[in-house]
């Protein structure tokens, strides 16, 4: 991964609000990363720590009303997609950045075929005819890897397994060759055989394709196999970015480090026990004015009441390419 | 292990759940969906059995099998002394409070409708004629239990996001202080912090009120954590039921076996030399099982026999339970 | 598909001979006779000859075996003998109106395409109103437009057909002079000119009943709209960077469409069956102006017959509609 | 000349259903059928007899009439032909007797040949009706639109039973009158075309004519009055204010036939106390406890202002009257004295009958027992502003008075298993109207003897609906019946006029009706006509240029 | 933030929920004050607005007059007072409307909740739905009067009888359109896994179906009940105007219509005001439907 490679994707200080009758949910504060080109870069996160909010928010797929972004940057290449209005966003969509959702069974439209949905981006966004873009259909299912790609193209999604609806949504995601790919926890709703599918197959694409991947998911074990970067999220935050042997090896953030003792191992000692962290995730019902994590924090003190840590970088390189983390708190020491 | 151990809580026995499909002009039955095929296992009092199998192997349908949530085609479900598959209605639901579960989908289990605290305290309003007062305390015991915000009594399943919703349905289970809760891949949608919490709980009430769990689960590294022994299942059958640190160790059937190393590791370095099994192919369809093994289809080391006999289920170790010809023929079998 | 078919139409044989009993049985019970029409005049010992020469003395039994019998064997018969020259129920008395002594089945004929005409024009237009109204209402929920649309929608119901029929002759008829308020069944369309005058004589009874029909339908495809516009596979459709046009005119209206489509086949039998009010107050002689003459003179072959086809179409639709949803669900398949 | 003055456009309110006025009673039928159908005589709005297809009205005077009153002979024109062009025969007429008598064939017009003996056709042109005994009134056969000739030919095989199975004839009859029937939709429209060989070559005016029924009274009135989409409309009975508006249309004008139509309220003589046993509940055997007493019945009819009622209703349609024989000249009583409203009248009759509001409630009492009145009626809109109206008055006099309102086709309906028929008359007082249908009416004054109250036992068939029973009346009948000078009936039915009316007040007329049709200006020749069809003249109708 | 000894909330009454969020549904306000206008003046009008007593001869006078300070709706043709009549008329249209639509309502969630959950039920429920159907109305509500009118009025008295025999006659031909909507999306219901959830813990079958199925068709049977009413208000004016209604002396918004179809071109405002008063009716029913749906279901509540 070149260092100095420009970014893909450069977000910087996203704010997203949710307006609802018990007041704004302030579910995204001031996040900024950026994405190289060819690069995965892992996203893991408590449920609920505004990963699919964020990522939704980058290309206006929010509901709006209630939610409404408030502030920041998106620069795609050297556009800024908060700024080019609906029109220039569907360009966007599904052509330079494609997106992969958790659930695959509601995620597909019941009433149309297989093919006929994989079809629409092409000719919306690459300008083929019917048969070009069944040519290319025929072609994106065989590369995910589904069989009989010719025939398939004609069932219903019902017709499929899991699996397969799945690999349909990331066959729809990458049918354009997207600069970016953002799977929102695109395996959490299958098993581990089927996932292990996944990954390898999204492996392998990356390798063929060269495209950069924003991964959502809950599983470390996921990320650890698969992510060049990783960046954690807590209560509308990021908390933590670094390459991901860096994080493993090294965590900064509290919650990174608890986050990490927490995971059962298949192979490794098996505690009486899991490590847990205490407390519960914040109500993010106004802007916040402290460390979100303070009150789980073991190592939280005055400062944290008084002062949301702004992120800081470990070591020498500039924040948001290297080893990043937004805490009062060190290892070493404040 | 089966016959020497004091009486099991709960006692399955060649159970089988098939669906039928209807067809033709009067609606004759055309065939079945053998969703569960044939499947025995005994759940020892205070142990945790766990259930690993693909998608739509059957574990959901054996667990809701052995609430009665489906009535069984055959076999016995003895859950503390009682043949839940045959219990009238009124004795079933007598019954409802000693067994419990926890559901797959966090969304869909709940209703919309219904504030958190009226979901949690619904098993208390049917079984109990405690005062308003008293189920509210029961309510937030149970809601710090699982560690949910007090303030969240009134919201509504929709205000929550995933995860939390899966801890009111594990709090809904617990309301009644069951012996038995099957429960239904409980932490599939739950991040790690959480499901740590979770499955700390569930021990713990494990341990205090001696509950028993049949754990289905997807998560093989949880299963390891929290299960005494597992049960593999492949298309409506059990291919392996070992003793957790057996089967971890050194999986037998080769459906574990690949189901094991498809587990991804929290560990960057060896996630990269890690070899996998990775298998081709989708389960086939239980309307229509192959004939043989059920696993020859995808098995990578299959032979000719597996594609005319069904192995059964037997004991080729000291408590291990395989379904394989690879293991040859033996003397014990199940059940 | 087909034998779910043909199993519905078994199934339905027995309901409908039901339905025709009850049918004739009420329209027996029921107050009036058939000699309500005849002058006072007409002395006591007259009207009981009259009613002796309708056969309406007859017991109620002889006269539904009868009808049954004329139905089901003499009706269809006349006609195949009508196609093909035979002469198997010659000479047999088919069913006759007792107002005109002309055979049911005759007038039927006469006033089919009329109804046909102008009632279904009138459900078409209504459709092509609503649709449109009720997806942008859907869509823009709570605008202006929708306000406007639940407004009208509102007061298609509520405005009975006999006042917005009446208020449309008063403007379009006598203060404008542009349409005729009384329909001409004689006109046959042969050149422009005279389809220019079906076209004006249609205007004011299609119109009335659009409004009606139009309000309904609305109604259904906004509601319809709003149930699939928060579906997940609409924000893939909008991730896929679909113009928001085909969101909602592709995916989002697709789906919608599957109930309204069979709401509107079951609104169909409502065509055959005529708009009593409006056909009566245009001088339409439809189905529904013959069946409330027929009530209004007690001619009970008309009513029960015409009834009894209602009955019939209502059935029939009901498993079009059923089949329907299947042909334009993938996900329903009949066995 | 014939033909020459284009189409000329009919609507009815009710559509026709069939053209044979034998086998129907609508007026609307009978009305369209006289367009196509015509009988020997006819009948002038005056109610004067006047020749159709006979060479003239027989009488005694020219020896149509035998002596005896016990057979009159018509002699057909020469050369009439039937719109098919065969020869007009008397054997036709002897058909048409038989037609009609036949006891199968349900022929409604059978009162037409009541009496009659025999019809013989004497020779090919000359028609002899025999009765069976002195006729005071011969002129009913083969008179008049209800009971015109039909073709031998056409109808032979429909006799009796098969009668209503001859569709084709019975909706395309051939006739002799001005227009034939080129096109028939059940219950919708008749098209009809100028007969060519009409006995009148200069008639009629039109080429074609068409009848297009359906819809009510009002549209039809608009479509001549305000849209001027048809010439004539039939029957457009609406309120005087609409009538007005419509007439500043300038399109048309509404004319109005005065026949012997009476609006009335008819008493009950007996008990319909719900709580009698059913078969004594309305019968003669239980006298009704408040109507049986004349005072009362007096007194209600003075609280009436008739000329409100008409004002309210009918407009130029109606006159007040006090007579259930309103015309024709000569035959109505001179009886007005009812005409007037008095209020204070009325109230002292009561008082002097016993009827006094004792508890001051404004409801006079009786022996313990209210004053209260059941008052129904068909469902109509002019039917209801009056009894709003006449319950108004009523409840100045101290009555409490209940309104129904029921179904016509109930109403009239004469179905003995249901409650709500006029017959029954489970109510104090119904109001409604009926005519005779012949200047003469000695069938209709035949209504009111004993022998025709409806009871359990006539399966509540009867005309006589207050079972009004005096034996004065019956006898005075009697002699009508067998009176033939013309002046001398006259004198009898006023007399038997006035025993039901002024003298008993069973029956309290309210409003001499007139049909009320509208027809536009450009359609010339109109003669409303209230004794036969209104298209009695319709060979005379023009185009006005 | 997070406050984990929080005070104990008691639970907020949904009720009160309910309620703020119907208040803040602008069109629901507006129709529950529309409505709630209309029923208070039918209820007190006729005490407030007494109409002068006018002798026949009087009345006749002043008829067919517009609207004035004397009558502030006009007079009708006979001159009685519009106002008082409309406020009396609304009084019988309004309670035909709403308790016949109620009982339709009633009846056919009733029938489709039962032909949904319980299978064998369905086949049975769905075919009586088929045969009311397809019966035709007209006879059935003849009948029904003819065998049903003097039993009731002997029993209760003509009005109540008469108001009773409507009510139920409009409501029993009516409930099958509302109970296929709901047997529809019971089916759908009962297989969600928060129903089996509930059976899971032993719920009855009466509490699931309370708790969990019924609240989930409130929305389809709210367009049903807005329908419900403007037919019932209609259906009752053409059962007058067959003479199956009330005594004709008793007005109401339907029959005033059709009384003043006749003198539509003359004096317009003689069906404007029933016309209106029956529109405005069925308008305000139909926010009210739309709010209540938005306020029972939390989902857009939380918007
Ligand atoms: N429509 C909404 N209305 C109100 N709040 C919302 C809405 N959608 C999301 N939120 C809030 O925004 C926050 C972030 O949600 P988000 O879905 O991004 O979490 P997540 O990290 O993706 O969680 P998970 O792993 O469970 O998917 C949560 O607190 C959630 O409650
Ligand atoms: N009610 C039902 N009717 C017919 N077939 C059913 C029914 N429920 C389940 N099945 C079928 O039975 C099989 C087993 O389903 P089950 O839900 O038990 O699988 P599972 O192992 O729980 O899968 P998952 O991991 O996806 O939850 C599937 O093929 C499914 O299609
Ligand atoms: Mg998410
Ligand atoms: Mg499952």
């Amino acid at each position: 991964m070149p260092d100095g490679a420009l970014p893909v994707l450069d977000v910087r200080g996203l704010k997203t609000v949710f307006r609802t009758r018990g007041g704004e949910v302030h579910a995204v504060n001031s996040v900024s990363f950026m994405l190289r080109p060819g690069e995965l870069l892992g996203v893991v996160g408590e449920s609920g720590s505004g990963k699919s909010v964020t990522m939704m928010s980058l290309i206006g797929l929010l509901p709006s009303p209630p939610a409404e972004v408030r502030a920041g940057q998106v620069m795609l290449g050297d556009r800024d997609l908060l700024k080019i209005g609906p029109r220039a966003l569907q360009d966007v969509r599904g052509a330079k950045v494609g997106f992969v959702f958790q659930d695959p069974m509601t995620s597909l439209n019941p009433v149309f075929t297989v093919g006929s949905q994989i079809m629409e981006p092409l000719m919306r966004h690459m300008g083929m005819n019917r048969a070009e873009a069944r040519k290319r259909a025929t072609e994106l299912l065989a590369l995910v890897g589904i069989p009989d790609a010719q025939k398939r193209l004609k069932a219903y999604p019902h017709q499929f397994s899991g699996g397969m609806r799945q690999r349909v949504m990331i066959a729809i995601a990458l049918a354009c060759d997207p600069d970016v790919l953002i799977a929102d926890e695109p395996t959490t709703a299958l098993d581990v055989t089927i996932q292990a599918q996944i990954i390898e197959l999204v492996k392998d694409l990356r390798q063929k394709l060269g495209m950069a991947i924003i991964w959502i998911t809950h599983d470390l074990g996921v990320i650890a196999g698969i992510a060049d970067r990783v960046m954690v999220m807590y209560g509308g935050q990021v908390v933590e970015q670094a390459p991901v042997a860096e994080l493993f090896a090294d965590p900064r953030h509290p919650y990174t480090r608890a986050l990490l003792k927490t995971i059962p191992s298949l192979t490794g000692e098996r505690g009486a026990r899991l490590q847990v962290i205490e407390g519960q995730p914040p109500i993010m019902t106004a802007e916040p004015v402290a460390c979100p994590f303070r009150a789980r924090c073991a190592h939280a003190f005055a400062r944290c009441e008084a002062e949301n840590p702004q992120r800081r970088a470990v070591d020498d390189r500039p924040v948001g390419l290297g080893h990043d983390v937004a805490c009062h708190w060190s290892p070493e020491g404040v | 292990m089966l016959d020497a151990s004091p009486l099991p809580l709960v006692r399955v026995r060649d159970l089988k759940m098939h669906f039928p499909i209807y067809a033709g002009l009067l609606r004759r039955r055309a065939g079945e969906v053998k969703a569960v095929d044939g499947v025995s296992f005994d759940i020892m009092p205070g142990e945790t059995l766990g259930l690993v199998g693909e998608s739509g192997c059957g574990k959901s349908t054996v667990g809701r099998a052995l609430l009665r949530l489906y009535t069984p085609t055959a076999g016995s479900v003895v859950i503390d002394g009682e043949d839940v598959a045959t219990l009238s209605p009124e004795a079933l639901r007598k019954k409802r409070p000693t067994m419990q579960m926890v559901f797959q989908d966090p969304q869909a289990s709940l209703n919309p409708r219904m504030t958190l605290a009226a979901i949690i305290s619904e098993p208390l309003d049917e079984h109990t004629d405690w005062s308003g007062e008293r189920k509210l305390d029961r309510v937030h015991e149970l809601m710090d239990q699982v560690g949910l915000n007090r303030a969240f009594a009134n919201r509504y399943p929709h205000e929550f996001s995933g995860g939390q919703r899966q801890r009111i349905g594990i709090a809904r289970a617990l309301a009644l202080n069951p012996k038995f809760i099957v429960c239904d891949e409980p932490i599939a949608a739950l991040d790690v912090s959480i499901q740590a919490q979770v499955v700390n709980l569930l021990e713990d009430l494990q341990e205090r009120l001696g509950l028993t769990y049949l754990f289905i689960s997807h998560d093989l590294s949880m299963v390891r954590h929290i299960a005494d022994r597992v049960a593999v299942m492949y298309l409506g059958q059990i291919a392996e039921l070992s003793p957790r640190d057996d089967l971890y160790a050194r999986p037998l059937h080769p459906y574990a076996q690949a189901l094991l190393s498809a587990v991804p590791e929290p560990d960057p370095v060896r996630e990269a030399t890690r070899k996998r099994i990775i298998l081709t192919g989708d389960v086939p369809s239980p309307a229509n099982p192959p004939a043989g093994c059920n696993f020859c289809t995808r098995c990578p080391k299959v032979f000719d026999r597996c594609r005319v006999e069904e192995p059964r289920l037997a004991e080729v170790e000291a408590g291990r339970f395989v379904a394989c010809h690879l293991y040859g023929d033996t003397n014990k079998t199940a059940g | 598909m087909l034998t779910f078919t043909l199993r519905r139409l078994l199934l339905a044989i027995p309901i409908l001979l039901v339905i025709s009993l009850v049918i004739f049985l009420l329209v027996d019970l029921a107050p009036g006779s058939p000699m309500a029409e005849i002058p006072l005049t007409v002395p006591p010992d007259v009207r009981q000859k009259m009613i002796e020469a309708l056969g309406a003395d007859q017991p109620v039994f002889v006269r539904y075996l009868l009808w049954l019998k004329q139905f089901f064997w003499i009706e269809p018969m006349t006609l195949y003998d009508g196609w093909f020259g035979t002469s198997i129920v010659e000479g047999q008395q088919r069913i006759l109106s007792w107002q005109s002594r002309s055979p049911v089945f005759t007038i039927i004929g006469q006033r089919l395409p009329q109804t046909l005409i102008v009632v279904g024009t009138a459900y078409l237009v209504g459709i092509m109103i609503a649709l449109p109204i009720g997806i942008y209402s859907a869509y823009r929920q709570y605008s202006f437009f929708d306000q406007v649309g639940t407004l009208f929608a509102m007061i298609g119901f509520s405005v009975p057909t006999f006042f917005s029929g009446t208020l449309l002759i008063i403007i379009f008829a006598v203060w404008l002079g542009w349409f005729p308020t009384k329909y001409d069944t004689m006109l046959e369309v042969t050149d422009w000119q005279s389809f220019l005058q079906q076209v004006k004589q249609m205007a004011l009874p299609v119109m009335t009943l659009g409004l009606a029909n139009a309000a309904t339908i609305s109604r259904y495809m906004r509601s319809s709209m709003l149930d699939n516009m928060t579906m997940d596979y609409v924000r893939t459709a909008r991730a896929k960077g679909m113009d928001e046009k085909v969101v909602v005119l592709r995916h989002v209206l697709r789906n919608s469409l599957i109930p309204v489509v069979t709401v509107i086949a079951l609104g169909i039998p409502s065509i055959f069956g005529g708009a009593i009010i409006t056909e009566n107050l245009f001088g339409v002689n439809g189905i529904g102006a013959a069946l409330i003459g027929a009530i209004h003179a007690n001619d009970l072959p008309m009513v029960q017959t015409l009834a009894f086809i209602f009955a019939v179409l209502i059935v029939l639709f009901n498993l079009i509609a059923d089949i329907l949803y299947g042909l334009l669900d993938p996900r329903i398949r009949y066995d | 000349e014939r033909g020459t003055d284009g189409e000329v456009k009919l609507t009815f309110p009710q559509a026709v259903s069939i053209m044979n006025p034998y086998l129907t009673g609508g007026t609307k039928d009978i009305y369209a059928a006289s367009m196509v159908l015509e009988p020997l005589a006819g009948l002038t709005p005056e109610g004067v007899l006047i020749p159709k297809l006979v060479t003239e009205i027989p009488t005694k005077e020219n020896g149509g009439i035998s002596e005896d009153m016990t057979s009159i002979t018509w002699k057909l024109l020469p050369d009439l032909k039937w719109s098919d062009g065969t020869a007009v025969t008397a054997d036709d007429a002897v058909f048409t007797w038989q037609y009609c008598t036949d006891p199968a064939g349900g022929c409604s017009q059978a009162t037409k040949y009541e009496g009659v003996a025999s019809v013989e056709a004497v020779d090919a042109s000359t028609i002899k009706v025999t009765f069976s005994g002195p006729k005071a009134n011969p002129y009913t056969a083969f008179v008049s639109a209800l009971a015109p000739l039909l073709q031998k030919k056409q109808f032979e095989a429909c006799l009796g039973a098969a009668a209503p199975t001859c569709t084709d004839a019975n909706n395309m009859p051939v006739g002799t009158g001005p227009f034939m029937v080129t096109g028939f939709t059940v219950n919708d429209t008749v098209q009809m075309a100028a007969n060519p060989n009409y006995r009148d070559p200069a008639k009629p005016a039109f080429a074609t004519a068409v009848i297009k029924g359906g819809g009510d009274a009002e549209g039809s009135a608009r479509a001549v009055m305000e849209t001027g989409e048809f010439d004539y409309a039939w029957n457009t009975q609406i309120p005087p204010e609409t009538q007005e508006s419509m007439k500043a249309a300038g399109k048309g004008e509404f004319v109005v036939a005065f026949g012997t139509l009476v609006e009335r309220i008819e008493m009950n003589t007996t008990d319909p106390d719900p709580a009698l046993p059913e078969g004594e509940r309305a019968t003669a055997k239980h006298p009704h406890p408040i109507l049986s007493d004349i005072k009362v019945r007096t007194a209600l009819s003075k609280a009436i202002d008739r000329s409100i009622l008409v004002e309210v209703g009918y407009g130029a349609g109606g006159k007040p009257t006090c007579n259930v024989i309103p015309g024709p000249e000569g035959w109505a009583s001179d009886n007005e004295g009812c005409i007037a409203q008095d209020m204070e009248g009325a109230k002292a009759l009561l008082d002097e009958a016993g009827w006094k509001d004792s508890d001051g409630d404004g409801i006079r009492d009786k022996d313990g027992k209210k004053l209260h009145i059941l008052y129904q009626t068909t469902v109509n809109p002019i039917r209801q502003d009056f009894q709003a109206l006449i319950k108004d008055w009523w409840t100045e006099l101290g009555v409490d008075v209940e309104l129904k309102a029921i179904d016509p086709g109930v109403f009239f309906g004469g179905d003995p298993g249901s409650p709500d028929t006029f017959q029954k008359f489970y109510a104090d007082v119904e109001m409604y109207a009926n005519n005779s249908e012949s200047p003469d009416p000695e069938s209709y004054l035949g209504q009111y003897q004993c022998k025709n109250a409806p009871s359990p036992e006539t399966q509540w068939q009867g005309e006589n609906i207050n079972r009004f029973c005096t034996p004065e009346y019956d006898a005075l009948y009697a002699t009508l019946a067998t009176t033939t000078d013309i002046a001398a009936r006259q004198e009898i039915a006023k007399k038997l006029n006035d025993m039901v009316t002024k003298d008993s007040m069973i029956v309290v007329p309210l409003v001499h009706r007139g049909t009320l049709s509208a027809h536009s200006n450009s359609l010339g020749g109109v003669q409303i006509n209230a004794w036969d069809s209104e298209m009695w003249n319709a060979a005379d109708w023009f185009r006005v240029k | 933030m997070t406050d984990a000894s929080a005070a104990r909330s008691k639970p907020a009454s949904p009720l009160r929920d309910i309620w703020s969020q119907f208040r803040s549904h602008k069109g629901a306000v507006f129709g529950l004050c529309v409505l709630g206008f209309l029923i208070v003046a039918v209820l007190i009008g006729p005490w407030l607005w007494v109409p002068e007593k006018l002798t026949v001869a009087q009345a006749i006078k002043l008829k067919n007059q517009g609207p004035s300070f004397r009558f502030p709706l006009g007079t009708d043709q006979l001159g009685r007072d519009m106002l008082g009549r409309m406020l009396l008329a609304g009084r019988i249209s309004l309670a035909v409307g709403m308790v016949a639509m109620t009982i339709a309502i009633v009846f056919g969630t009733l029938i489709g909740i039962l032909a949904g959950y319980f299978r064998r039920l369905d086949g049975p429920l769905m075919r009586l739905a088929d045969m009311f159907l397809a019966l035709p109305l007209i006879p059935l509500l003849l009948v029904m009067v003819m065998l049903f009118r003097d039993r009731i009025a002997s029993l209760i008295g003509p009005e109540l009888g008469a108001f009773t025999l409507i009510v139920c006659a409009i409501g029993i031909t009516s409930w099958m359109a509302t109970s296929r909507i709901v047997r529809g999306e019971v089916l759908t219901l009962k297989e969600r896994e928060y129903v089996i959830a509930a059976r899971s813990i032993g719920v009855r079958p009466k509490r699931i179906i309370l708790r969990h199925i019924l609240p989930n068709v409130v929305s389809p049977v709210m367009v049903a009940a807005t329908l419900g009413v403007a037919d019932a208000i209609i259906t009752e004016s053409v059962l007058s105007f067959l003479g199956l209604g009330f005594p004709p002396d008793f007005p109401t918004w339907g029959r005033l219509l059709y009384d003043g179809l006749q003198y539509m071109q003359v004096y317009p405002e003689r069906v404007v005001w029933p016309g209106l008063a029956i529109s405005l009716t069925v308008l305000s029913v139909n926010y009210i439907g739309d709010g209540l749906r938005d306020a029972l279901d939390p989902r857009i509540r939380g918007r």
